[in-house]
Order: structure tokens, then C-alpha cells, then sequence
């Protein structure tokens, strides 16, 4: 279960050359600056662009090898262009089911009224295509991709036109996808916490180049990946439900390194989750602290240090995990960190998701 | 199978009576078409499916047979005559010999080139020596048919034309004068069958009968001369 | 009407329907390719399908008529297999026709195929539709406008063919005399009465088939435009 | 070539460029209202536009000179006015040529104009352009394609112009004596010769006029599509 | 100097029905759920849409008013749409010169370079605009509505596809436009962080209806606001530079109700800021918190207690300034929290902006 994927094509004052192993199944992110080419990758996966030179293989399937080329219509791909491109002469329901009419009903995984439920187009459902608000738009385009129950979904900034609610209601709905269906998605999006959110696996595309293609938790943990080089970034962390406190709404989920509480879950005593704490969320003390709200304090390691232009960034052993710290450089001096120093990590139980 | 007939547009009335009077349970009417003599030929050169061929001048028929498309004879069946017409009873009644050519607007004739009714009405005019005066107010009907429409439609105001063609109602409203026959050839309507046609025993039936007392009729009734260049 | 103006009716409706169908099918493929080939090539056909508009009918009907006619190469060579003259019968008709008619198919097809977003169709590929299947489900419907005026362009131009079938077809009852020559003769022999029932018969006959045609089109055609 | 062969081509020549001029101004504002309208009367006007399409030319033709001629509604005026007569002056040809040709000039640019996104036209309101200016710098570059399609449509339309002449023209040389009636006109008379030249120059000078246009066309105007 | 608009248009299935009173000046925010209105309105500001019955009036100029409809060209707006609308036949260059060549030049306030630097498009100048990634078209729409020199901006999702960078990029300029030309900006956004960085005044629509529209200040600082009803709710706070150390690249911060340690700031001392403060980064303590990398700890006042699902949102007095504090339920029961109840606020430093 894997897809590789290389690629070479030049363009005027643009070349790619990429040459990817990612995994056959989960949400594969695709970051990097605009203009890097991630729209032209998922574009060269879909079979709509051709590559000077190329190999594609997925999950057992070649799909472009040499001069064999499987023609786009016959790759088993569900696509979410950056912009709609929904058929302007069939209604909203036409639209959706156009993919789906053209697969084998045997192949089908989803029905049409599942395709629409999912993004709540029913009181669209009749509307001209024309008469959509943007973000109605988009919410077409993913139902009808998601409709052609594909093997591989090709996700180009898919809720880059959505609310903040909309965004909450999808995004585990494709997660689910990914899973249920066993189904490898790519992902490219601008937003970390879309990313974080959602990826296994992460790729960073710079000038038609990969700059990095790793396990999205190892991205996350090395503070020298190019995810974490901006103020937002975050540590993420496989853990598993342990408790449940009704009362307060507090779950307490146990990792390898200790035990965390968290707000907002609804996952069962059990559950694997997976738990992102953003570094400015996390500060440090050298004794423990008392009578704070912060409810989870954890002794933890330094591991490194990062000047991150006014910041230093701190990355903290925590049992087997990695958990990052987002301090001043006053801090760094007067709690005199350094790599070996023990610290306390205070994470508000409020900064997980 | 019924024969195909092409003659000439001065003949269009004469022919249609003609093939209404010929066509009887046995023998089916032929089937006609029309235009000028010249562009029939040429037609029959570019191999039409004609049986027999009518012009409004012996020339055309006697060319066909000299290239081997049509069978001698030459068989002339009635003769044309030219005629004076205009809505201005004055301007009619005028012998051309003495038009005065700053009084008139457009004459309508037909085509010289390949209409014999035209080159005819041509000659009549250089004869009276109106021809210099004239030829910029000429229109040119593409046979005498168009031409007398021209005249018919009020579009010109005068015509020279068939008196073949004053069965017409649309003619009625106007008056002519016959044109001298001494400013001009005569205009014998001559047939042959053509080689190429694939009823010839029934165009030469009708041939036949085109000479006979009954089509002699008919053509005089529609202002035909007899063959001989007889008045009615 | 007189039977022969029946007989001239259908002649010419005849010929307008087989001369639209062939073009269509003939103007499909063309016109896609020439929408979207780059090739220097696909400049030069473009030229050859518009020059029957630019030429006058006489000048095809001139060459026609050589070229069917007996002593033409076409003529000889149908002549050698024994097969009937071209000239002056209803297929040579429909072949006169279809060549003068082709840029009134291939044109508007060829400019609305154009016009069809890239994108769309790259859209209608992932969602699994083939070339044929994206051609007749996204090109097709998003070109209605073209394809509905190259129909009825073709249809129309046909049907009001004169100046070729005056030269190639003659004026054959049953075979080549249409109504466009019909109405010539009758006027020629200042049959005025005949040339107004056929003339102005065909005019309201005219005005009554454009008439839905264009209620549809525009009740559906003018949401694309504010897409 | 003969001075008379000439002197057609010269008139065939300023008659299609007149026409043309003249049809291009009446037809801009004609088809931008009826790609844009949503009233019930534009289908009535969409029939009528399409009206000389279907018509054979002699319909046309027969009407015209009934008309143009001293006894038709036209004449009177015209006598009334003191002016002289359309029928079989340059003046009635370019009357003719204008209703004959009117669909090859509005339905392509109808056509092309109902495509442009209504959102560029907002895009270019917001940027400042007045609606005479959209329509300049937005919609005609935009619809390059049609108005190049209407515009050679309609000049060469008027070029093969044939049935109508023929009808109402007269054969006057100088003044309605068109090329493609000295064709026929040569045909007819069996001087192969003469038709030769005429046809054969005319065939190749519409060529070689084509091939620039094409080629120009093609060069500046598929990236439309792709878009 | 404001804008007062009032609108009412049916649609099948939509009824807008607004009436705005907003400042001549600054940043106006306008959020709200997909759907809710948020292009119409603008596009009814514009010109664009006719509204059945309306009132425009901007900056002492009448736009509508009864039967008098300024149209839309005559309205001295720049607007980004929701999609880029390039024009296909123009390049990119040209594209930008379109509306500034249309205005008379001793009104064009910016040259054509600047606005092509601006949005650094000058390598793609001459492209032809079907050949640009999906956030290279957006900044080309956006250097095009800036080059007219626009007095009222109206800006639709403008940075949707574009990445962190080029937004941080973009913001400030976008900014810098409003305050140096005195100008109006409407700006349509999903993005939270946007808005708060952005927005002197917001607007929330929900179904074609104001749901609230007041300064920014005042809406950051409501806990009833429907800003503040999500995760990343944050409290806003003007404040002034007092001393900056160089050394650990920290400015102290001094608003009403006292002082905070900020990174990554570039302002001289003296200069006025907006300091944001999410919920989720404050903490509360009952005693003085010690030995910690938080910095800064304020003494303040719990003024309010909103239950937000799993969550607890505390609003909080800190002198004249109002901060809110995400906490979970058990920490309100432990630090036994309730109105009137002093407290002490940690805010991390690196929790601003
Ligand atoms: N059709 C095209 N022809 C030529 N160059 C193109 C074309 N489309 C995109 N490019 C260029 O190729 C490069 C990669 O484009 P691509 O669309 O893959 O970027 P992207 O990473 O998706 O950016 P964004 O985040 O802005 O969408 C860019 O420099 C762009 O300008
Ligand atoms: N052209 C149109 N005709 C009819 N209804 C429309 C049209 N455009 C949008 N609508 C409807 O009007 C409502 C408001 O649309 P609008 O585009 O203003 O929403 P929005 O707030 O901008 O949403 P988004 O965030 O998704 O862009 C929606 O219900 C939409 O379905
Ligand atoms: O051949 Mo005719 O009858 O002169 O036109
Ligand atoms: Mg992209
Ligand atoms: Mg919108």
C-alpha cells in the first residue's frame, strides 16, 4: 500500500522534479508557498498534465510508467480543483451526480443522497450552479468528487472559500473518508491547522522541489522541519483516551511520556487521538507550579534549542514524545534552559484538539 | 416515362398548353423546364438529362447536332416575333426608329449573350441607332422571361420582348407595338432531339405532334408566327 | 400550389435534411479539431472550409458542373463504373450542397468548441468521463447555442441555395428544380400569383419553425452568459 | 480579363465592403440587446434576423423588386421624395445585400457577445469602464473570434451574393453587374475561358485573403479556450 | 467621514435585509457563515447588484438613494472578488494597468510600479494570466483594485489561497493602504486571525441579516459577540510602547490596566499598538505563579462567566481593559472562579501580535 510518485516537467521559469514514496492510505498534506507547484502535482497525479518524464504507481496500480499512460479518465481519482469548475448547464444535484452515474454501481461506496447529505446541499439541490455563493461552491465540488467513491482523492485547497464551522464539520468528514475507505487522500492546503488537524503524512513543496516528505509526526517533532518554522507550529502526539470526567467535560488521554487532560472530546475511554499542542500554548517553570488553571504540568527534558528571530523555540522530551515550547529569550536566561536542563511543561488543557 | 422537354423561357406558356393538350392517359405529359436557349445548351453540353431541346433560334440546335450531341434534323416548329412594350401607351405605340432616347428610363431586354430574344433586340436597336444612346439604361434580364418581369414589376419602363409572353396577365396592363421585323433576324423556334436522352421514341412522338394542326393551334393562339413566317 | 410545387417542396426539403444530417456528422470531428489542433496545418483547412463562402455559387457551380459533367473527372470516372452522371441529379444536388454548406456547419461549431472552458473538461476527465462520453456530456450541452445555429444555418442555408443548384442541378421536377428555382420560374413566366403562394407560403412557414426554435434557445441559452 | 470583368470585380468588391461597413454598425447594438435581452419580444426579432437565412434568395429577390419598383411602398416614397429609384441602382444592391446578409452579421456576434462571463463585465465596472467602454475593451477583445467570424461572414456572404442580383440587379456594368453574375454569365455563353479566369482569380485571391486571416485567428485566439 | 448603507433584496430561498452605519475610515470586517450575504452586500456597495429598495451613502457622497443609482463605474470602489476575474485577454501587466489607465491621473495615487511591487508580480508581468497558480491570481486581482486608487476598498475573501507568508506579506500593506490613504477597506474573511489583525470595525451577518456591528474593540471584548462564540476567541487591547530590550528583542507594552512583555515587534518606543490576546493563551491562578516562562502576570477582576460547551470563557477587568481566559470547568471549580473574584492573568509573551 504505497504511492510513488516522480516527476519532471518545465515549464518557462518553472521546473518540477520531485520524486515522492508516500503512504498508500490516510490524509498526505501538501504545503508550500504559492507558485511551488502543488497544484501541478495533484494535476500530473489526476493524469491532466503531462511530464516530460514520469513514474506513477498506485497501491499496486501503474498509472503512468514510460510511454504507458493511463488516461485521466480512467484513474480512479476523486479531484477538488482550487477553483469549482462545476458544470455551468447542470444543476446542483446534475453535478454531483455526474461522477457518479459513470461508475460501476458496484463500485459504488456511497449513494448520491450520501454525497449530498455530507455537505448539506439538499436545499440546493435544484439551484443553477450559477447562483451559488462561493463557498456553496465548493461545497458542490467536494460532494461530487467525494460521490465517485474514488481510490485516491486529490484535495486542492478544497476549503479555502469556507467558514471557520463549515471547516469543522468537513474536515473530520474526510478524515473518515480516509480511514473507512482506506483510502489515501492529498491534501494541499495553506492552513496548519487544517494540516494538523488532518495529515499523517506531509510533504513541503519549494520552487518545483521537495524540501521535505516524512510521517507527519515526525515532521511535527523535529523543530528543523520547514512546518515549524513559523510562529504557529506545534507538536503532535498519538495518545489514547483513558478517562472521561462527565462534570467538567474533561477526558484524560495517556501518551508515552504521561498522562494529559483535555476539553471537548467525545471519544470514548479507548480511543486512539491524536493531540496537537501548539508551542506558544506550552510555557515552562523550573519548580511546579501551583493554584494555576493550567491543569496538565509535565516534567519534562530540553532537547534543543531554536532562535526562532524574537523567540526561541524549545524542544522538550517528554517521555518518548516531543513536545515544543515557544519562550522568550529573557526566559531562556533567566530559567537558564539549555539542552539536558529538566523543566516542568505547562500545557493548558484548553490548546488541544 | 415521360419525356423531358427544355425550351426556351419565350415558350413557357405556348409549351405548358402544349403539354397539357398532349398529355392524355396514355401518354403522360412531358415534363418541361425552362431558360434561355443559350444556357439550355449549354446545359445539354454539360450533359442534362434532356430529351429534347427548344430554342428561340436555330443556331443553338444546329451547334448540338454539329457536336454530335443531338440528332439532325432540325425541326422548327413556329416563329418568334419581337415586340415594343411599355406601360406609356405613347412610348409603345413609337416605332423604334423614332424613340427619342432622352424620354425613356430603363429598358429591360434579355440577356444578348446566350437569349436570342436579347441579341434580336439588340441588333433592332443598333439598326434604329439607338443602340449608343440606350446601352447605359439597358438592364438585362437573364432571358425574356426575367426581362419581361422586369418590365411586368414596373422596375423598368419599357421592354423588348415576345409576343409569345402577352398571355400574361402581368402584361395586360400595358401596351405594345410589333418591333419591324426588318431591324433584325427572324426568331425561328427550332427543336432536336438529343443524342443523350433516354426517351427519345417519345420525344420524337411529341416532336411530331408539336408539327401538327392541333400544337399549330396552340402556338398561334399564344402569339406564334407559323413556321413558313406567315401572320396569324 | 401545383403538384410541381409540391414536388419542388419536397426536393428541397429533401436535400436540406440529407445535406444537414451528412455535414453534421462530416462537421463534428472537423471542427473539434480544428478548435483545438495548434498545427500550421489546421490554418490551411480553415481557409479551405471558409473559401465556399467567399466564393460566389456561380464559381462552384462552375466547377461542379465540369467536374460532374461528362467530360469532368468525377463524371468519367462514375461514367467507367457505370454508375449515372452526378450532374443534374439529386445526388450530385447533395454533394453541391454539402460543399457549399460546410463552413455554415463547421464554423459555428468550430468557434463555440473553442469557447468550451479547458478546465471543465479536465473537471469532467477526473469524474470519470472519456473523451466520447466528456464531448457529448460537457461540450456538447455547454456549445447548445452553436451547435443549434450550425443545424440551422446549414439547414437554412440549403434550402436557400440557388445561384449552384442553378448551374449544377438545372431545373429537374422531382430531382434538382427546389423551391428557390420554382419561385425563379414562376416569376420568369410572370406566373405572379404562383410566385406569392410559394414565396410568401415559405416565409410564414419560415417565420413559424424560427420562431419556437429561438424560444428554446434563449430560455435555456442566456443563464451561460452569466455564469 | 476583360475592362467589363473588371469593372465587376470592382463593384463586387465595394458593394461587400459597403454592405459590411454598414451591417457591422446596425448589428453591434442589434446583437448585444439580444444576447443580453430576456424580453419576449427579442425571440420575435431573433425569428426575423434568421428570416433571410432560410429564404431562398429569390424569395427575396421577388419581393425586393416589388418593392423598389414605382408601384412597391418603397418606390412611392422614394418618387414622392423626389428621389430616384432603388431597382437596379447600387443603392437598391446595397439595400439587398444588407437584409440578405443581416444573419451572417448579428448571429455570430449574438452569439459570441451571450458568452462573455457577466462577472469580467462587473470585474471592468469596478475598474472604472463605463459601459461603452466594457463593451470595447472587455467584450470585443473577448469576442475576437465572432466578430472576425461575423465580419468575414458578411463580406464574403455579399461576395456569393448570386440569387438576389440576379433578381433585382439588372446586370447593369458599373453598377449591378457582380462577379458572380459575369460567371454565369460566361458559362452560359459556353466562354469557358472568361469563367475560367473569373472563378480560378477569385479562387485563389479568396485563398490567399483567408490564409492571413486564419492564421492570425489561430495564433492569437485558443488561449481563450484554455482559460 | 462614514458609510451608512441599507439594503433589501429578495432572492428565492434568501432575503437580504441590512441596514449598516459604519465608519468613513479603517478596516470594517465582515464575517458570517457561507451563505449569509457577505458578497451580496459588497457587491450591492459596488453596484453591481440592484437591491428593491436602498440607501448608500459614503463619506458625504450619495451612491443610492430612492431612484438616483450611482452605476458602477462611477463609484470610486476597488474590489477583489471571490474569484480572480482576470481578464483572459490581457496579461498580467495589463491586467493591473486596466483600471488605473481608466482614472485621471492627478487622482491615481499610487504609480503602476508600486502596486505591481506591491503584490510582487513583476517576474510575472508579462504572463499571460491562464498560466499563473491559483494565489498568483489573487494577488494579480489584488494589485488591479489597488492601482485605481480606489476611496472605498471592497475586498472579498482576498487571501483565501494564499499561504501564511504572502499573507503576512499582504495584511500590513493592506493596512498601511487604509490608515496612509485615509481609507475605507470592507473586508470579507473567514479567517479569524485575519480580522483581528485587520479590522477596526466588524460586521457579522448570519441569513442576510446584521447579527452585530460595532468596533472591533468593543466586539473583541464582548463574550456575547459572535466573535467570540468559537475556539479561538480572542480579547483586543490598544496599548502604547514603552521600552524595548534589544538584547532579548522584547518591547514592554503599557495599556489601562498595565504593562506586557511583546516579541517581535519593530516599533519604536512611543508608538501605538493592538495587542491580541487569545482566550486560550491566558491562564489564571489564585496565587502569584513563580518560576514560570510565563512573563507576564496581571492582577485582575472576573467579570464574567460564560459556559462555551466543554469550555469556560472568563472575562476578565485587568484596570480598563478586558481579557478572556479559556478555561475548563474543573479549574472554575478549583480556583472556585465567579464574578467579582480577583485573580491573577498569565499571558505568555508569545501569545501576541
Ligand atoms: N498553465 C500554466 N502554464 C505555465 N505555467 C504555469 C501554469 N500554471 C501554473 N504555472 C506556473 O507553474 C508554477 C507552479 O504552479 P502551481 O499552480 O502548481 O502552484 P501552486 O503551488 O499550486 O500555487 P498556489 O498555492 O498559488 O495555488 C507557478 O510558477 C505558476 O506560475
Ligand atoms: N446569483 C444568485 N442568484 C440567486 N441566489 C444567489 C446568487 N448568488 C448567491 N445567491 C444566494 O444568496 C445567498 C447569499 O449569497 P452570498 O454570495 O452573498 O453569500 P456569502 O455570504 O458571500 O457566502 P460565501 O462565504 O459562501 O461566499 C446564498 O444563499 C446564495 O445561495
Ligand atoms: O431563349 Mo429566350 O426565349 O430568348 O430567353
Ligand atoms: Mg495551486
Ligand atoms: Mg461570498
Amino acid at each position: 500500500m504505497s504511492i510513488a510518485a516522480c516527476f519532471r516537467l518545465a515549464r518557462a521559469g518553472f521546473t518540477l522534479d520531485v520524486d515522492l514514496a508516500l503512504p498508500g492510505r490516510g490524509v498526505i498534506g501538501i504545503a508550500g508557498p504559492s507558485g511551488a507547484g502543488k497544484s501541478t502535482v495533484l494535476r500530473l497525479i489526476a493524469g491532466l498534465e503531462q511530464a516530460e518524464a514520469g513514474r506513477l504507481q498506485v497501491n499496486g496500480s501503474r498509472w503512468h510508467d514510460g510511454a504507458t499512460v493511463l488516461p485521466a479518465h480512467a484513474r480512479p481519482v476523486g479531484m477538488v480543483f482550487q477553483d469549482a469548475r462545476l458544470f455551468p448547464h447542470l444543476s446542483v444535484r446534475q453535478n454531483v451526480a455526474y461522477g457518479w452515474q459513470r461508475i460501476h454501481p458496484a463500485a459504488r461506496r456511497v449513494t448520491l443522497a450520501q454525497a449530498i447529505e455530507a455537505f448539506d446541499l439538499g436545499p440546493l439541490c435544484e439551484r443553477d450552479v450559477a447562483r451559488l455563493s462561493g463557498g456553496e461552491r465548493q461545497r458542490v465540488a467536494l460532494a461530487r468528487a467525494v460521490a465517485v467513491s474514488p481510490q485516491l482523492m486529490l484535495l486542492d485547497e478544497p476549503l479555502a472559500a469556507l467558514d471557520a464551522t463549515r471547516k469543522d464539520e468537513i474536515l473530520p468528514y474526510l478524515a473518515r473518508l480516509a480511514r473507512d475507505f482506506a483510502l489515501p487522500v492529498l491534501y494541499v492546503s495553506h492552513a496548519p491547522d487544517e494540516l494538523a488537524q488532518l495529515a499523517d503524512h506531509l510533504v513541503w513543496l519549494q520552487d518545483g522541489r521537495v524540501r521535505a516528505c516524512a510521517p507527519a509526526m515526525q515532521l511535527f517533532a523535529d523543530p528543523d522541519s520547514p512546518f515549524n518554522q513559523r510562529e504557529d507550529c506545534a507538536a503532535v502526539i498519538p495518545a489514547r483516551i483513558a478517562l472521561h470526567d462527565g462534570r467538567d467535560q474533561l477526558s484524560q488521554a495517556v501518551f508515552d511520556g504521561g498522562a494529559l487532560w483535555l476539553a471537548g472530546l467525545r471519544h470514548p475511554p479507548g480511543a486512539a487521538v491524536r493531540l496537537r499542542i501548539a508551542a506558544r500554548d506550552v510555557s515552562l517553570a523550573r519548580g511546579t507550579p501551583t493554584h494555576s488553571s493550567i491543569l496538565n504540568i509535565l516534567p519534562a527534558t530540553v532537547t534543543a534549542l531554536r532562535p526562532h528571530g524574537p523567540w526561541c523555540l524549545v524542544a522538550l522530551a517528554v517521555g518518548a514524545a516531543t513536545l515544543f515550547a515557544r519562550v522568550s529569550h529573557r526566559s531562556v536566561r533567566e530559567l537558564a534552559l539549555g539542552e539536558g536542563v529538566s523543566v516542568y511543561a505547562q500545557v493548558k488543557a484548553a490548546a488541544m484538539s | 416515362q415521360p419525356p423531358t422537354i427544355a425550351a426556351a423561357a419565350n415558350q413557357q406558356a405556348a409549351m405548358q398548353a402544349l403539354a397539357a393538350a398532349y398529355g392524355t392517359r396514355t401518354q403522360p405529359a412531358p415534363r418541361l423546364v425552362f431558360g434561355a436557349s443559350g444556357k439550355l445548351a449549354a446545359q445539354v453540353r454539360s450533359g442534362a438529362p434532356f430529351d429534347l431541346y427548344c430554342a428561340a433560334d436555330g443556331a443553338y440546335p444546329a451547334q448540338l447536332i454539329a457536336d454530335g450531341l443531338a440528332l439532325p434534323p432540325v425541326a422548327v416548329f413556329a416563329q418568334g416575333r419581337l415586340i415594343w412594350w411599355s406601360r406609356d401607351r405613347a412610348l409603345a405605340r413609337t416605332p423604334l426608329a423614332r424613340l427619342d432616347p432622352a424620354a425613356i428610363g430603363r429598358i429591360a431586354i434579355a440577356n444578348p449573350r446566350h437569349a436570342p430574344y436579347g441579341a434580336r433586340a439588340e441588333e433592332a436597336l443598333r439598326r434604329a441607332g439607338l443602340w449608343p444612346a440606350l446601352q447605359s439604361r439597358l438592364v438585362i434580364g437573364e432571358n425574356v422571361g426575367q426581362a419581361a418581369h422586369f418590365a411586368a414589376s414596373g422596375a423598368a419602363d419599357a421592354a423588348l420582348l415576345a409576343r409569345s409572353q402577352l398571355h400574361s396577365a402581368q402584361l395586360a396592363g400595358g401596351h405594345w407595338s410589333e418591333v419591324d421585323p426588318a431591324l433584325h433576324a427572324p426568331l425561328p423556334q427550332a427543336c432536336v432531339v438529343i443524342r443523350a436522352g433516354r426517351a427519345a421514341p417519345q420525344a420524337r412522338a411529341f416532336l411530331a405532334w408539336l408539327q401538327g394542326a392541333q400544337a399549330r393551334r396552340i402556338l398561334a393562339g399564344h402569339g406564334f408566327d407559323a413556321p413558313g413566317g406567315e401572320t396569324r | 400550389m401545383s403538384p410541381e410545387d409540391w414536388l419542388a417542396l419536397r426536393t428541397t426539403l429533401t436535400l436540406a435534411g440529407v445535406t444537414t444530417v451528412l455535414l453534421f456528422v462530416a462537421g463534428l470531428p472537423l471542427a473539434w479539431w480544428l478548435a483545438r489542433s495548434r498545427s500550421a496545418g489546421a490554418v490551411l483547412v480553415d481557409a479551405l472550409v471558409a473559401l465556399p463562402l467567399v466564393l460566389p455559387p456561380t464559381v462552384l457551380g462552375f466547377y461542379l458542373l465540369l467536374a460532374l459533367g461528362p467530360a469532368g473527372g468525377i463524371g468519367q470516372a462514375l461514367q467507367q463504373l457505370g454508375l449515372p452522371a452526378l450532374a443534374f441529379s439529386f445526388p450530385g444536388l447533395v454533394i453541391a450542397s454539402m460543399l457549399y454548406s460546410l463552413p455554415f456547419m463547421v464554423q459555428p461549431l468550430r468557434d463555440a468548441f473553442a469557447a468550451v472552458p479547458a478546465g471543465l473538461l479536465e473537471a469532467a476527465a477526473t469524474l470519470r468521463a472519456s473523451p466520447w462520453d466528456r464531448f457529448a456530456s460537457v461540450v456538447l450541452p455547454c456549445t447548445r447555442r452553436g451547435v443549434i445555429s450550425a443545424l440551422t444555418l446549414t439547414f437554412a442555408h440549403t434550402i436557400g441555395e440557388f445561384g449552384v443548384v442553378l448551374m449544377v442541378g438545372g431545373n429537374i421536377p422531382g430531382a434538382t428544380r427546389v423551391l428557390s428555382i420554382a419561385i425563379y420560374d414562376h416569376v420568369e413566366a410572370l406566373d405572379y400569383a404562383a410566385a406569392h403562394r410559394l414565396a410568401g407560403g415559405l416565409l410564414l412557414a419560415s417565420l413559424a419553425m424560427l420562431l419556437p426554435i429561438y424560444a428554446l434557445n434563449r430560455r435555456r441559452g442566456l443563464a451561460g452568459g452569466a455564469a
